[in-house]
């Protein structure tokens, strides 16, 4: 046990906590690179938008505002006060929509895409894999190599392209689907009524079908040329040979030990799902994270964009150990070292 | 395609060359865009200018991989951890947020070449782990311990042994790596944060939606290089597929059955 | 009355990659008879044919491998099975398992690493018996394995946290579940060092021993053969060069392929060199005309470089493939 | 040759899978778009549609939602999602077009502001009867603590100004509050004054009993308007409006019957879902689209109606797009470049590419918009034909009276009859001339400049770069970006060494001096009122900042010029109505066409739409009562007019 946790506790966890600095650290320095800071974005977005000011109330107005951001002081400074608040768990207020704190505005948003983002995953890895393995069970089935085809496609392209393409085709040309949004305006979210969950469903299926679309043939590529490695192993060979059912070779023999890396790589592909998450919503007007991070960068709201880039990061690291730690669980060679 | 672009009738920098929102023809294959621009002579260019971003970000990822991967996988040891946190950090780091911002940093310097650069900084980290392991599992193979036995510099097994048996890796991470990085583009194009005024099959999307195309009729502006797109991702996916068949010892050997 | 009898097999791997099509002649005409209860040996350099012979009479015929001509039919006391013939379905209900079973080269990979061993023998059991009382499948199963002298605990062990050694008598106790008609033993001790050998080897006597069926033992191993088996082939490039009980073989070889073989094994006490044979088999993708060996053989004539010899009987259950020897010429 | 083949399988499936995506058009040409998912009867709990004007709020969706404390400094999309257009309101109103009566509103106060003579004090006289929506009076105590309040608490939006201007107030009784300034301001009451917004009354009852009024939401927000809060969503897509009971008691019930039961304000998404929502009747006021999106509707939606009947459809606001040079880099701080780049704009191609035509130019440095043509375009037509710069030293007549005409010609091209011939229509609606497309005299102004041509790009005098990127507005206004990126090629025709530099939010990049040349507006007007002080306030010596430094206001481009300087200090003097300011205006005018800091463009036209199946009574060139652009302040007065057609 002492040599599991040393050997394998340990350097997950290092590697967690290497993961989160890093990328906070990032987040953090990146949008201070910017030409312009938000006090500006405020000012001169209020001039634009044609608010008669005179001279001195703008002045003013931007000492009080980088005040007010916490903007004042050096860049060092501020990048400690950032993570001494980071641990309070505070993230500070939205400059974009000041002062509302960017967690509360993230907690109202992050629902929609978690709801959205974590079974469209979990689908599509399953099926993926799934048929992934079949077909590499079975290359001659003509149906699984368009399957597989029509995957490799999909994949590759852009999760804009796939968004687009829906909405067009489904909500345009052949108006099955609703355009935008996750329920119908006027009506408000009431998680207990049915009619509600309902019209939600039926706003959440071209989002999430495009997900899973993409997902689908990344797994399904993923596992086929896994299993096609494993099915020349000795093992399933002999478990031939030895006349086992084809059924109960490909589950118990070929998929499962494929499952293994397949697990490793879920928890890999959460920070490129998230990112395809986002220009989902912002393709189908969702009201979720992504949405929210656009928003955001066109009115250069760094707290939020850091916010929303820390919830993710913080999001998937933590994914990522959690499968890690499991991980023995599905594979006795790592629990019994 | 890309060749045709070389011969192209029409300077994709200018508006107003032929009528606007003609549908496509045989004159004007895909048709004429709201700008007045042949949209065929057009995505020419763009497939020109996406490929090249995916090929240059392609080369600056498979470098840092392959160094990564091999000096990770033989090295091994604290070097290996230290390298393998670093890569699984930007495995899992959420790309898009950060690469947002990189674009409003860069403004007008964000040109195809420093995207492409950016995204190859950025795109390594995951084929990095893939040759690692396959060096690992090299190692176990007896020619590297007779090599290490026989006394031969580390650095020399590295590149004699070890590379060759793992170009048909990277080889095969390049497309995927290609396709990502043009997919990339695409994602800031369409969200205006890359260098609007040259033709890629990103921006190609994006001025469509300016010119609101889709409600205008004008739908092949959007149609051609959606399709475009998916039938060039299908065409590197083949090639690259039968390409990697042909040099990848490991099927080689499967096919012929030895 | 013969378990097996193979005539003139002809099995090839003929594959097609970028129009590069490819033959390999690996089993070229070979007939030969298994009888119950013996211990039958084929020894030969690798790649000389001994698994693709072995694939076939297994009844494990998969592209690329193709059977061009040639008959495989077994007897089992009465049901008769032609390998070539036989559905895939009635094969794995009927035979496999029940009448041919088979321990894998390099078995100790056979195992599924990331289940239990208890379970490979609940898959084989359920497939070709099927469990109606686990209970009583769990003892007879810790039965059987302590019959063969393995701790029952194995049973709950996964692969991994088993010695080499025992994962191959894992091998053959699965292998004899059912106390088959025939074993085949494909190098069953190859990578195994010389102490678990002999337990190994030793085990699969007393099996064959105890259950009076027939092993068909393959290995390079000469010294094997001296030990275990009753019988033997010796194949050379995808024939049989010689066929004889093993200790005509190893006392008087005939075939010049043979002797090398017999006087490259070592000797306790002896002071000359070994005379090694020159050059290695051939390529099996195109093999020399006339008889395979002749590029190597010392005693080589002109007809040996044309025409293919016969296999002939040259005296009592010894066979020979050799321009040297005529029917009965001894 | 790996990469040949491929071109070469790819050109043959592309042509293939074209041809079959080539197959649709007959059902891509009429699509049956569905917004929301089911058609409406009811738009939300008890709100059936025909009782409901739903209208885009711009902005976008509101976030946070449920916070309504427009006082705040630093601007929210709250501020337009009905806020300030129905719940608020304030002393005055300056309409952008004719107005009801007039220009000017007396909105809360009871007549126009009272200045002394050196304009240190002003008097304001506040209407009797208007009501809070919770029943309490509004009076001269709302004024005064407002002030107070804004005055005293930074972050609050107006507090430097409160604070620079307000010496004291006094409250001689229960409807009048005077106000003593610090300086002499004879634009104060433009603070109170909405022209798409300005300081609004705030709720003394409510706000005195607030602990920290940065932090309060004011939810829900008592109303000062004709219309209070019923529900909003959570995620900020929609706020649903409801007309009060006691509208009678508001400031706009003198004007008219306030019929329309309820407003949604709502976020319809980008352009096209814009458009399919109202040809679906589902989104009746569309504050923006494309130009082909407007052209499409006037195609297939005929009970969508714009601000004039047809071409260009939508309403200049007064507001100027303009080529905005930084008048401080190297090159931009001679006149003759500033010209010379003016000529090389082809401003056919400009319109086309923007507006496909349907822009309203102007020539001068005002918008063309709302009065302003009577007040300074037909006056100054004359002194433009007439005027002269000196190109290699003799005279040259930059301007072109024929723009117009040729913009609606080339755009008669594609949109056929859809574009009036009349040419006194077509000078109201797409304006008079512009400046001529001429290369070779802008080449000769470079040489004059001393510019050098190398190897087919111009260089500074010293043969060191001149690079000239162009920033813009990528997603916020897509036309503005078109019409970029349109100079953009102009200039490279012109061997300028020029790029398209689209961002999302430049506003604050030209602020700071960080650019070269944009493609924005640093010229607004009241619109309706002549007076330019509304903008020449921020462009006197005094409160010019360099680049590096942030601009105070509009002043981003860094011009300065005595000549400027006199003009403003004149105006200060005298009072916001003194007919001397038209005067004052025209020199103005005269003075920027000479130096030409900016290059003047085009109206800001934004394609405001109406949908007439549920309502009537929008606003129009034909009845120009005001401005229609839904996230105007001043649009309050559209609901006294429009009327639903159920009823």
């Amino acid at each position: 046990m002492r040599k599991f946790v040393l050997r394998y506790l340990i350097p997950r966890i290092i590697q967690y906590l290497t993961l989160i600095f890093v990328g906070i650290t990032l987040t953090y320095i990146i949008p201070r690179l910017a030409p312009t800071n938000p006090v500006e974005a405020q000012v001169s977005m209020m001039i634009a938008r044609g608010s008669s000011l005179d001279p001195d109330a703008i002045e003013a107005m931007r000492a009080a505002l980088t005040e007010l951001y916490g903007l004042s002081g050096s860049p060092v400074e501020q990048y400690f006060a950032f993570w001494s608040r980071l641990f309070r768990g505070d993230l500070g207020p939205s400059l974009g929509n000041f002062p509302t704190p960017v967690s509360e505005m993230i907690g109202q948003a992050l629902p929609y895409t978690l709801r959205l983002l974590i079974p469209a995953l979990i689908i599509s890895w399953i099926f993926g894999n799934f048929f992934g393995a079949l077909s590499s069970y079975y290359p001659e089935n003509k149906a699984l190599n368009v399957v597989e085809v029509l995957g490799q496609v999909v994949r590759s392209i852009p999760y804009y392209i796939v968004a687009i393409v829906l909405l067009v085709v489904f909500s345009y040309f052949i108006p099955i689907f609703p355009f935008s949004g996750a329920y119908p305006i006027g009506t408000r979210p009431d998680w207990s009524s049915l009619d509600f969950i309902l019209t939600y469903l039926e706003h959440s299926v071209l989002p999430a079908a495009t997900l899973i679309l993409v997902g689908f043939g990344g797994w399904f590529v993923g596992m086929k040329s896994l299993t096609s490695n494993i099915i020349s192993e000795d093992y399933v060979v002999y478990a031939e040979i030895v006349g086992l059912k084809k059924r109960n070779i490909l589950v118990q023999y070929i998929m499962r030990t494929a499952m293994l890396p397949q697990l490793t790589a879920l928890a890999m592909s959460l920070g490129t799902v998230f990112s395809g998450a986002l220009i989902m919503e912002v393709v189908f007007g969702y009201p979720g994270v992504g949405s929210l991070a656009i928003r955001a960068v066109y009115s250069n709201d760094y707290s939020m964009i850091m916010g929303i880039t820390i919830y993710s990061i913080i999001g998937v690291a933590t994914a990522v150990f959690l499968i890690d730690l499991l991980y023995p669980l599905f594979d006795p060679r790592v629990r019994y070292q | 395609m890309i060749f045709l672009s070389y011969d192209s009738p029409y300077d994709p920098s200018k508006s107003f060359v032929v009528p606007w929102d003609l549908p496509p023809s045989w004159e004007h294959p895909f048709g004429t865009t709201s700008r007045g621009q042949d949209l065929f002579w057009w995505l020419t260019f763009a497939v020109r200018n996406s490929l090249y971003v995916g090929v240059v970000t392609a080369i600056i990822s498979r470098v840092i991989s392959i160094l990564v991967g091999l000096t990770a996988g033989y090295r091994g040891g604290w070097i290996d951890r230290v390298l393998m946190a670093i890569s699984d950090t930007f495995v899992v780091l959420p790309l898009l947020p950060i690469l947002i911002l990189l674009s409003f940093l860069l403004r007008e310097s964000m040109n195809l070449l420093n995207l492409a650069i950016i995204l190859g900084l950025f795109g390594w980290s995951f084929d990095a782990r893939l040759i690692r392991s396959q060096v690992l599992s090299l190692r176990e193979r007896s020619f590297t311990r007779t090599a290490v036995y026989s006394g031969t510099n580390s650095f020399w097994i590295t590149i004699h042994e070890h590379l060759p048996f793992v170009l048909p890796i990277v080889f095969a991470t390049t497309l995927n790596n290609l396709l990502w990085s043009m997919g990339m583009e695409v994602t800031l194009s369409v969200l205006g944060l890359s260098d609007l005024s040259t033709p890629t099959l990103g921006t190609a999307l994006f001025w469509a939606n300016q010119h609101g195309a889709l409600v205008a009729g004008v739908w092949w502006w959007i149609t051609a290089p959606a399709l475009v797109t998916a039938v060039l991702f299908l065409g590197l996916y083949l090639l690259f597929t039968s390409i990697n068949e042909y040099i990848d010892p490991r099927t080689r050997l499967r096919l012929i059955g030895g | 009355m013969t378990l097996l009898s193979v005539r003139n097999l002809r099995a090839y791997y003929q594959t097609e990659a970028y129009g590069i099509s490819r033959t390999v002649q690996a089993v070229d005409g070979i007939s030969f008879d298994l009888f119950p209860n013996e211990i039958y040996g084929v020894a030969g350099e690798s790649s000389c044919g001994k698994t693709t012979l072995i694939k076939v009479i297994s009844g494990n015929i998969k592209h690329p491998l193709k059977v061009l001509e040639g008959s495989v039919i077994y007897n089992f006391n009465g049901y008769q099975v032609d390998m070539l013939q036989i559905s895939e379905d009635e094969l794995r209900r009927n035979v496999r398992w029940k009448q041919i079973s088979y321990v894998m080269q390099g078995s100790m990979s056979v195992l599924n690493p990331v289940r239990k061993v208890i379970k490979t023998f609940e898959d084989i059991v359920r497939t070709h018996e099927g469990i109606t009382d686990k209970k009583k499948f769990l003892e007879q199963t810790r039965a059987h394995i302590n019959r063969l002298g393995l701790p029952t605990d194995v049973l709950n062990a996964y692969p991994h946290q088993l010695s080499g050694g025992m994962r191959q008598r894992v091998a053959i106790a699965l292998a004899t579940v059912f106390q088959p008609a025939l074993i085949i033993a494909d190098e069953p001790t190859t990578a195994l060092d010389v102490v678990v050998q002999r337990g190994v080897l030793h085990m699969i006597k007393d099996i064959q021993a105890m259950s009076k069926n027939t092993v068909l033992l393959v290995t390079h191993d000469m010294a094997v053969h001296a030990n275990v088996t009753d019988r033997m082939m010796i194949m050379y490039a995808g024939r049989i060069a010689e066929e004889a009980p093993t200790e005509s073989i190893f006392n008087a070889p005939l075939h010049p392929y043979t002797q090398h073989l017999i006087n490259s094994l070592p000797m306790i006490g002896e002071k000359t060199t070994r005379t090694s044979l020159g050059g290695s088999p051939p390529n099996l993708a195109n093999p020399p005309g006339g008889c395979r060996f002749h590029p190597r053989c010392p005693h080589v004539m002109d007809e040996c470089r044309t025409v293919v010899p016969d296999l002939v009987t040259v005296k009592e259950r010894h066979r020979v493939a050799c321009h040297l020897f005529k029917e009965d010429s001894v | 040759m790996k990469n040949h083949t491929l071109s070469r399988r790819q050109f043959l499936k592309a042509s293939a899978a074209f041809t079959a995506a080539a197959a649709l058009p007959e059902q891509l040409a009429k699509p049956a778009p569905r917004v929301a998912g089911r058609l409406w009867q009811e738009i939300a709990p008890g709100v059936p549609r025909e009782e409901c004007l739903i209208l885009e709020n711009p902005s976008g969706s509101v976030l946070p939602a449920g916070d309504f404390n427009r006082w705040r400094a630093g601007y929210g999309a709250f501020w337009v999602c009905g806020l300030q257009q129905l719940a608020l309101d304030a002393l005055w109103y300056i309409d952008p077009d004719a107005g009801i009566n007039g220009v000017w509103d007396n909105a809360l106060a009871a007549e126009p502001p009272i200045y002394n003579e050196d304009f240190t004090q002003m008097t304001v006289k506040l209407r009797e009867g208007i009501y809070w929506s919770d029943g309490v009076e509004f009076t001269a105590d709302d004024l005064y603590y407002t002030v107070e309040l804004l005055k005293n608490t930074p972050g609050m939006g107006s507090q430097g100004l409160f604070e620079s201007n307000v010496d004291h107030m006094e409250q001689p009784d229960k409807y009048t509050v005077i106000f003593y300034l610090k300086k002499p301001n004879s634009r104060f009451h433009a603070v109170f004054t909405v022209r798409w917004g300005a300081v609004y009354m705030m709720p003394k009852h409510i706000f005195e009993k607030v602990e920290d009024p940065i932090a309060f939401t004011f939810n829900p927000p008592v109303s000062l308007g004709a219309y209070k809060l019923r529900d909003y969503d959570p995620n900020g897509k929609w706020v649903l409006w409801e007309r009060r009971e006691d509208w009678q008691r508001t400031s706009v019930a003198r004007l008219g019957e306030v019929s329309v039961k309820y407003v949604m304000y709502i976020d319809p998404g980008p352009s096209d879902k814009r458009v399919l929502a109202q040809m679906a009747h589902e989104l009746d006021v569309i504050h923006d689209i494309t130009p082909e999106g407007r052209i499409t509707l006037a195609r297939q939606s005929p009970s969508s109606v714009g601000w004039f009947p047809s071409f260009p459809w939508a309403h200049p606001d007064p507001t100027l797009p303009a080529v905005i040079y930084n008048n401080e880099k190297p090159g931009l701080d001679k006149r003759e470049v500033r010209w010379a780049l003016t000529l090389a704009i082809d401003i056919v191609q400009v319109a086309l590419a923007s507006y496909r035509g349907a822009a309203t130019i102007s020539a001068i440095h005002v918008p063309p918009t709302g009065m302003y043509p009577q007040y300074y375009h037909e006056p100054l037509e004359p002194w433009l034909n007439d005027f002269t710069i000196k190109v290699g030293g003799e005279d040259y007549k930059p301007y072109d009276p024929t723009a117009a005409q040729r913009i609606a010609d080339e755009a008669r091209k594609s949109l056929g009859d859809l574009v009036p011939t009349d040419p006194e229509i077509l000078k109201k609606y797409i304006g008079a001339g512009w400046w001529k497309h001429d290369l070779a005299a802008a080449e000769q102004l470079m040489l004059d400049a001393g510019m050098r041509k190398k190897n087919g790009k111009w260089v500074l005098p010293d043969g060191s770069d001149f690079k000239v990127p162009l920033l813009s507005m990528s997603e916020s206004n897509p036309t503005m970006n078109r019409a970029a990126a349109m100079v953009v090629e102009n200039w490279a025709e012109f061997g300028i060494d020029t790029t398209l530099d689209a961002q999302a939010n430049p506003w604050p990049i030209m602020g700071s001096g960080e650019y070269t040349a944009s493609l924005a507006w640093t010229i607004e007007t009241w619109g309706g009122h002549p007076d330019l002080f509304f903008f020449l306030q921020y462009w006197h010596s005094r409160v010019y900042r360099p680049s590096g430094e942030v601009s105070v206001g509009s002043n981003s481009m860094r011009w300065k010029h005595p000549e400027l300087d006199r003009i403003i200090e004149e105006i200060e003097k005298i009072h916001f109505d003194d007919p001397r300011g038209i005067e004052l205006g025209l020199e103005f005018c005269k003075l920027a066409v000479q130096e030409m800091p900016i290059t003047p463009l085009m109206a800001y036209n934004v394609f405001t739409t109406m949908d007439t199946t549920y309502f009537t009574g929008y606003p129009s060139i034909d009845d120009p009562y005001t401005n229609p652009v839904p996230n105007w302040g001043n649009t309050k007065y559209m609901f006294v007019k429009i009327k639903p057609k159920s009823s």
